[in-house]
């Protein structure tokens, strides 16, 4: 059963899927069990698959059994990074999935079981995502994702929901149309959609050609709208502050960290890096966009008075992290983008878990309504500090590794803009969240002088602490987020194995190139 | 000489020891008196794990543990050295009594949110332990943000405008400049020398990377800068600021934890980072040796016009931890030696002089020097603390920073920088100006009413007990290491030995 | 907002166009796309794998048919999310209307509902006949499915959308839409249950020990054809029916 | 197929499509739209994609046409540009 | 210089018409899912857009002068039986009135001569696009769901004026 673990992971949540729909319409009670244990088996297979990954190397799976000659089936390609992001978005389901109990139950009563069957398939679409190693099923699987996050965001109660579902489906759709446009490209000139395929046509090919350059540029820019990178993020604040927390909770985390696992991808295994940074002259460019990116999301997190609306300004800068970090053709970018992947899916999971409680529990929309809240709900605000502590990038946090290794990277390959960027972002986040921390600490109106705090003041506030049913996922998340801090070595010698299995990235090479640059 | 490596867990426990404490504190937390049996429970429970490892160290001996392997290169690593000692010594010691201390004031003031305060407490002690046998720069700096963190509620405590502002001041500098200076600085370490695991060693791990030049004074700068805990200017300010606080977070945390956990590792820097030969070739400590004089004259003055009494203790703390800075920027074995010393004696000095300020708060509530004429005469003990505590920053016999200072200022001459050596005198005249009017004025004040009445033990008003013992200890303690100062000058001229 | 389109478009098509002459020439036989290994190998081996004529169909169902596979699921996932989205509770859910209120040739004319009555069933037999004989012609299961979901929406246009419901309520549509993704993935974890990967049709023969392997394949590709004309023709009518009637599931266009 | 016929469906398409977007009238534009996929399945067919034309013929030109009439009869028809 | 010019035109314009055709419908289609105000329109220009993709991708994988890619079972057949019997790999001898299973367990390897890849135009572009347009239908299906509510909550599917009322309700609010 082993070697099939690959099909397994998408077949769990199928099923999970197809079952919800089919008894969830006479039974609304068996859907919440139903999805947990789908997405419970999807964790315990990718968790098997990670450690098959890390005995024996990359899996090939040959769905159908059409290995020979290798592109005529659909190949799933397991590396040790595949095999990591997996891990975290079947994880990261599973405990948003947790998080879902109470509220799908008081919010969508009669749509629950549709409402379950988008969120598995969406697990499922991005998972698929992940593993797969042909251009054109990942394309396939993106729509899956894509349809089903409109979906859930527009299911979202705010009249303003809709709106932004709309407008995410014609930025979405422009984007994996993009995408299916590069891969258009790609194929007629080298007649394959196997990844590894089309790897090995373009390194024979003779001389250069503006086909498989312009293929490039449409696959970036597709996926660049769908990670909401800098210019075209104008989607997501909308789309992910409007919809249901439960949906948020999953797609804010997911979706632009598989975006960027996909460019990532691309990078490595599809184009190949020596190819993307000794053919392309515009990497710097990139990084530089990269910086902007940064700092245009911070300085726009900074003006919110939304909660959500800050959390999404500040993906619209991890995006930008993660993609500086990739292009700045160095080891350690790499490496860190790769980490920070996992790492920034917990830390934004960890935010949205604790958006979504405030706004349960007591109805907060904006950041001044989240007074006293240390004293009203300690509990929750405990986890929110973790995971605030690692946006901010404090040891041992996984933000804080993630921001090392993308610093050195950036000052190995000499992008010392990058580097400050990074820093002022950290300092940026550090003011957003003490901004936060300071306005639960001490409320909204503090007393002048301090003798006014010495009497208890007597009136017991109406909020209540949250359900288990939101704390566990919550806590878990803070946990992981420490694990993997504290776990980094050994996640980033694995992140390393692959790297250096597909003998894409010659640090040496790329070092020197980054000294010029 | 490479010393002998002992791998024992024991600072681990000495550092788990405070943090362990933090549960049942808050299991108990409706019982004031269990809880604060806790406090001190895990205190004693500290010290005695720091004293079981005094005779290993003192023989020259080294104790590692390494825990997690955080990166590929570098785990979160405990090593107890000389310098290690010293500051745990103090430190642990030093919780004691002002746990006691605290727990007087915080019941004399009926303060809220004690249990929190307690936990915080506990928490920031497990801080600086960690920085104290931190082994490698990572591990430092790890413990140096939760220092940060940990000290922010207890800073802010009254939840009040003026707390707010003191708070955010805090943060503000103190975040800013370890993100915005340490952390690139550590990177770029991390870049250079990951082989070397980012191990402190007395020949210094970025000694042979290649550093010269601007790049490694850009370097010590950003370290310097970085850990700015230690108060240097221009990033002073926070700590006068940080002074609403409670008197006793004021007393431990910022005259002898946070503040010396700045000074602690920027001489990690100069000492472990570098390396003290290394400095000496590169030729670049000069730089920092002018900015910290410049703190001593300068804040030194300011301290002269502050009415303020906690607020011109504050002042001082920068000018004696530029000093502590000053001396190992000289390079000097003596200095070197002599900045070590400092921290302890300035600790045990400083701290007596806040508990001073928040006994006269306490009992009295006047904050102000010039509220204070003749108030020796009703608080006859606390002023002779206040007394003794400021001889010993000063640096006058029979007090302990009498010898701390002869280090610092043989060192200065050692290293033929006569301007410092000035400097050192000046400051210690202008130590003198604004610390011995404030006890002149209490037992002798202008007022002749006030002075011509007689003294009698009955008319006095102390503070409880629990305030008034602990300052007693303390001064005691300063007189104590004018006598005995051996134990210390022992740990100390272990780093010095290694270097040479 | 007109010029940025604007700057967007061209640039996008100077893009386009800036690789054009890079591009094999306009039918070419052997340009990289069509001379490769693997458009080779469909062509040439169909018939020996599985014996089915129409290459697409054997793509489709059999060499690509994880794809497939995903692709009814797409069609299954717009289905639900519109009913996610748009469905408003004005009744329970799949509950079938207790009221037939009008009566069908009320408001529609008696001409087109002689026409469809006559015209539907042929339209489902030739559905049918489009599925069944995908193997050989052009068609297959998403056509065939199509054309069998525009037969139930014909008769929702020309009667009306609650007499439709009444022959194929809201439970019913969901739970055969469900169904045909069953269908599909129940062959595939078929062949896993029986040692092999995942849609390896082949294998399938041992369960019939007068079928070959290659007969297998080709009669699991109807199998799973038929599992695509279910769910898609479900789907159809179930977009339609929502979208016509904002979700009420009633009156209708 | 001929290639004369095939240019004359080429410059039709856009002209369709051109005309789908610039109609006011929703309605006019759905069926514009009908015959543009009508057109574009006609073009597949003569190039040998006989399937791909199939499902567009079902798909493009029927059930997406069907779909936007509907959602056009639900709210407004006429637009602003 | 004609004939230059007409041999520029050639190799750029006629050689490739189909892909020249297909960009400038992806144009025409992304301007107006860009720039349109109504959302329905938007929504006719991301179908345009979309099947012009599907255009390119059939016209990538025509092969001039070849026919459907369906194998012509007659010309099959007597090449099979032409063939003889190479294909013992092939195992399972069963269903001999299937002229199907027949073809495939006779399947010899020098078959491969005879099917002529050039005759049949490629298959591969042709199932990519089925998938392309079912997914271009359910885009579809689910845009026009939320044009929908979209109309139910603000009376209007142009976008200035949704726009102007989403702004006036935060004003009140």
């Amino acid at each position: 059963m082993a070697e099939q673990y690959p099909i397994l992971v998408l077949l769990v949540l199928l099923f999970g899927a197809l079952l919800v729909g089919l008894s969830g319409m006479a039974d609304r009670r068996v859907c919440f069990p139903l999805t947990v244990t789908a997405l419970g088996l999807a964790v315990a297979v990718s968790i098997g698959i990670l450690q098959r990954v890390m005995d024996g190397g990359v899996i090939r799976y040959f769905v159908g059994g059409w290995s020979r000659p290798v592109g005529i089936g659909i190949e799933l390609r397991i590396d040790t990074i595949n095999a990591l992001v997996l891990l975290t978005v079947t994880t990261v389901g599973l405990l948003t999935a947790i998080f879902s109990f109470r509220r799908v139950r008081d919010d969508k009563t009669e749509k629950t079981p549709l409402f379950y069957v988008l969120y598995l398939l969406l697990i499922m679409g991005l998972s698929g995502m992940v593993i797969t190693g042909d251009a054109f099923n990942l394309y396939v699987l993106l729509e899956v994702s894509s349809l089903t996050s409109y979906a859930l965001i527009a299911m979202g109660k705010s009249k303003r929901a809709a709106t932004a579902a709309f407008s995410y489906i014609i930025m979405g759709t422009i984007g994996a149309s993009f995408y299916l446009l590069g891969v258009g490209y790609l194929y007629l000139r080298t007649g394959t959609l196997n990844m590894m395929e089309i790897h090995q046509a373009i390194l024979a090919l003779d001389g250069p050609s503006s086909t498989i350059v312009v293929a490039f540029v449409l696959i970036i820019v597709g996926l660049m709208i769908k990670m909401a990178f800098f210019p075209l993020f104008g989607w997501l604040p909308n789309a992910y502050s409007y919809c249901p927390s439960s949906t948020s909770c999953v797609v804010a985390p997911l979706m632009t960290k598989v975006g960027v696992y996909v460019m990532v991808r691309m990078m490595l295994t599809v184009f190949g890096t020596e190819w993307v940074f000794s053919n392309l002259q515009y990497t710097q460019w990139l990084v530089g966009m990269a910086v902007v990116a940064i700092l245009a999301g911070s300085v726009m997190a900074l003006a919110q008075v939304e909660l959500k609306k800050m959390f999404c300004y500040l993906i619209v800068a991890e995006v930008g992290y993660m993609v500086g970090g990739a292009w700045m053709a160095n080891h350690w970018g790499m490496v860190g983008t790769i980490y920070h992947i996992m790492g920034d899916a917990f830390m934004t999971l960890c935010m949205f878990l604790a958006a979504g409680i405030f706004l349960k529990q007591a109805g907060v929309v904006r950041i001044d309504q989240l007074d006293g809240m240390f004293r009203k709900m300690p509990w929750t605000m405990a986890g929110f500090v973790v995971g605030a502590l690692a946006m901010i990038g404090i040891p041992p946090t996984c933000g804080f590794f993630s921001k090392l290794y993308l610093i050195r990277g950036g000052m190995e390959s000499g992008h010392w803009f990058y580097v400050g960027a990074l820093l002022i972002s950290s300092l940026v986040n550090a003011v957003l969240f003490f901004r936060i921390f300071e306005i639960a600490y001490f409320g909204k109106n503090p007393a002048e002088g301090h003798a006014a705090h010495h009497e208890e003041p007597s009136v017991q506030p109406v909020i209540k602490e949250a359900h288990p049913s939101s704390l566990i996922p919550l806590y878990l998340t803070a946990a992981i987020i420490l694990l993997l801090g504290l776990f980094n070595g050994q996640i980033v010698e694995l992140i390393e194995h692959s790297l250096n299995g597909v003998q894409v990235i010659g640090t040496e090479i790329l070092v020197e190139k980054g000294g010029q640059g | 000489m490479i010393p002998e490596v002992i791998q024992t867990y024991t600072p681990l426990w000495a550092c788990l020891s405070a943090l362990a404490a933090v549960v049942p504190m808050l299991i108990l937390r409706r019982e004031t008196a269990l809880r604060e049996g806790i406090t001190f429970l895990a205190g004693f429970v500290m010290l005695g794990f720091v004293i079981s490892m005094v005779p290993e160290v003192l023989a020259g001996k080294v104790l590692e543990c390494t825990l997690v392997q955080l990166t590929a290169d570098v785990p979160i690593k405990f090593r107890v050295d000389g310098l290690g000692m010293l500051f745990a010594l103090v430190a642990s010691s030093l919780w004691i009594v002002t746990s006691l201390y605290s727990v007087g004031y915080m019941r004399g003031l009926k303060e809220h949110s004690q249990t929190r305060f307690f936990v915080f407490f506990a928490v920031s002690l497990t801080a600086t332990m960690g920085v104290a046998f931190a082994g490698n720069l990572l591990t430092l700096y790890l413990f140096y943000e939760m220092l940060s963190l940990a000290t922010w509620p207890l800073v802010t405590h009254h939840q009040d405008k003026e707390a707010r502002g003191g708070g955010r001041k805090y943060l503000t500098y103190l975040l800013g400049t370890s993100v915005g200076f340490a952390l690139p600085a550590l990177i770029f370490c991390y870049v250079k020398a990951s082989a070397t695991g980012l191990e402190f060693s007395a020949a210094g791990f970025l000694a042979g990377t290649g550093i010269e030049g601007t790049a490694a004074l850009v370097l010590l700068l950003l370290f310097t800068f970085g850990f700015s805990k230690a108060g240097l200017m221009p990033f002073h300010s926070w700590l006068p600021g940080a002074m609403v606080a409670p008197t006793p977070v004021s007393a431990l945390l910022h005259a002898v934890a946070v503040v010396k956990v700045g000074v602690f590792c920027i001489i990690r820097v100069f000492t472990g980072v570098f390396g003290l030969e290394f400095l000496k070739e590169l030729d670049i400590a000069i730089v920092i040796s002018w900015v910290a004089a410049f703190t001593v004259i300068t804040s030194s003055l300011i301290a002269l016009t502050q009415d303020n009494l906690k607020r011109r203790l504050a002042f001082s703390t920068i000018g004696q931890l530029a000093y502590i800075i000053l001396g190992v920027s000289l390079l000097e074995d003596r200095a070197v030696m002599g900045s070590m010393t400092h921290i302890a004696m300035h600790a045990v000095g400083k701290i007596t002089l806040f508990m001073c300020a928040g006994a006269i708060f306490v009992a009295t509530g006047k904050k102000y020097v010039s509220q204070m004429d003749g108030l020796g005469r009703k608080m006859p003990l606390t002023f002779a603390a206040f007394t003794i505590g400021a001889l010993s920053v000063i640096g006058l016999p029979p007090t302990g920073g009498l010898i701390s200072k002869f280090y610092l200022v043989t060192g200065a001459m050692d290293a033929n920088q006569p301007w410092l050596v000035t400097v050192f005198l000046v400051s210690t005249l202008l130590n003198a100006a604004y610390l011995l009017p404030i006890g002149y004025r209490a037992f002798f004040p202008k007022d002749r009413q006030l002075s011509s009445q007689p003294f009698s033990w009955k008319s006095t008003v102390e503070a409880p007990w629990a305030c008034v013992l602990p300052l007693c200890v303390t001064s005691c303690l300063a007189m104590l290491l004018f006598v005995k100062p051996q134990l210390l000058l022992k740990l100390a001229s272990l780093m010095v030995s290694d270097a040479g | 907002m007109k010029w940025i389109g604007l700057i967007a478009v061209i640039f996008t098509g100077g893009l386009l166009l800036s690789a054009m002459d890079d591009f094999p020439n306009w039918g070419d036989a052997h340009s990289p796309a069509n001379s490769s290994p693997v458009s080779q190998y469909y062509i040439e081996q169909t018939m020996t794998d599985s014996g089915v004529p129409n290459m697409v169909t054997a793509v489709l169902a059999d060499y690509r048919g994880y794809d497939t596979m995903f692709e009814t699921v797409v069609v299954l996932i717009a289905g639900i999310a519109i009913m996610a989205i748009l469905r408003v509770a004005k009744q329970v859910p799949g509950g079938a209307k207790p009221t037939p209120a009008h009566e069908v040739g009320d408001q529609h004319d008696i001409i087109i509902g002689t026409t469809c009555r006559l015209l539907i069933p042929v339209l489902q037999l030739f559905a049918l006949y489009v599925i069944a004989h995908g193997h050989h012609s052009p068609g297959g299961g998403f056509q065939g499915g199509v054309i069998l979901g525009a037969s139930f929406i014909l008769a929702a246009i020309a009667k009306g959308l609650d007499p439709a419901l009444q022959r194929l309520p809201e439970k019913r549509y969901v739970k055969l839409a469900f169904v045909g993704v069953v269908i599909y993935v129940s062959f595939g974890v078929a062949c896993l249950i029986l040692g092999e990967n995942f849609l390896d049709y082949g294998v399938l023969h041992e369960l019939l020990p007068t079928m070959s392997a290659e007969e297998a394949r080709s009669h699991s590709m109807l199998g799973v054809e038929i599992g695509v004309a279910f769910t898609v023709s479900m789907i159809m009518f179930a977009i339609y029916a929502n979208l016509a009637s904002k979700g009420e599931l009633e009156g209708g266009l | 197929m001929i290639w004369q016929f095939d240019i004359l469906i080429l410059i039709f398409l856009v002209v369709t499509a051109v005309i789908s977007l610039q109609v006011k009238d929703l309605l006019a534009a759905s069926m514009v739209f009908g015959t543009y996929s009508f057109l574009i399945c006609l073009l597949w067919a003569g190039m040998g994609a006989v399937d791909v034309a199939f499902t567009e013929a079902t798909v493009g030109a029927g059930i997406s046409a069907v779909i936007l009439i509907a959602t056009v009869y639900n709210t407004r028809r006429d637009s602003s540009d | 210089m004609s004939v230059m010019g007409s041999f520029i035109i050639s190799q750029y314009v006629l050689d490739h018409f189909n892909f020249w055709v297909a960009v400038i419908l992806m144009m025409i289609g992304l301007y107006a899912m860009i720039t349109k105000n109504n959302l329905i329109k938007k929504l006719i220009g991301m179908s345009i857009f979309q099947t012009a993709i599907i255009l390119f991708y059939v016209s990538a994988g025509v092969k001039e002068g070849a026919t459907i890619p369906i194998l012509e079972h007659h010309a099959a057949e007597t090449e099979q039986v032409a063939a003889g019997d190479a294909g013992a790999e092939h195992g399972s001898v069963v269903g001999a009135d299937h002229d199907v299973s027949k073809s495939s367990e006779k399947a010899p390897a020098h078959e491969v001569h005879e099917i002529n890849p050039d005759d049949y135009s490629n298959p591969l572009p042709h199932v990519l696009m089925l998938t392309a347009i079912v997914v271009g239908v359910a885009t579809l299906g689910v845009a026009l769901a939320v044009a929908q509510v979209i109309y139910k909550n603000y009376g209007t599917l142009e976008e200035d004026e949704i726009l102007a009322k989403i702004k006036a309700a935060e004003n009140d609010g």
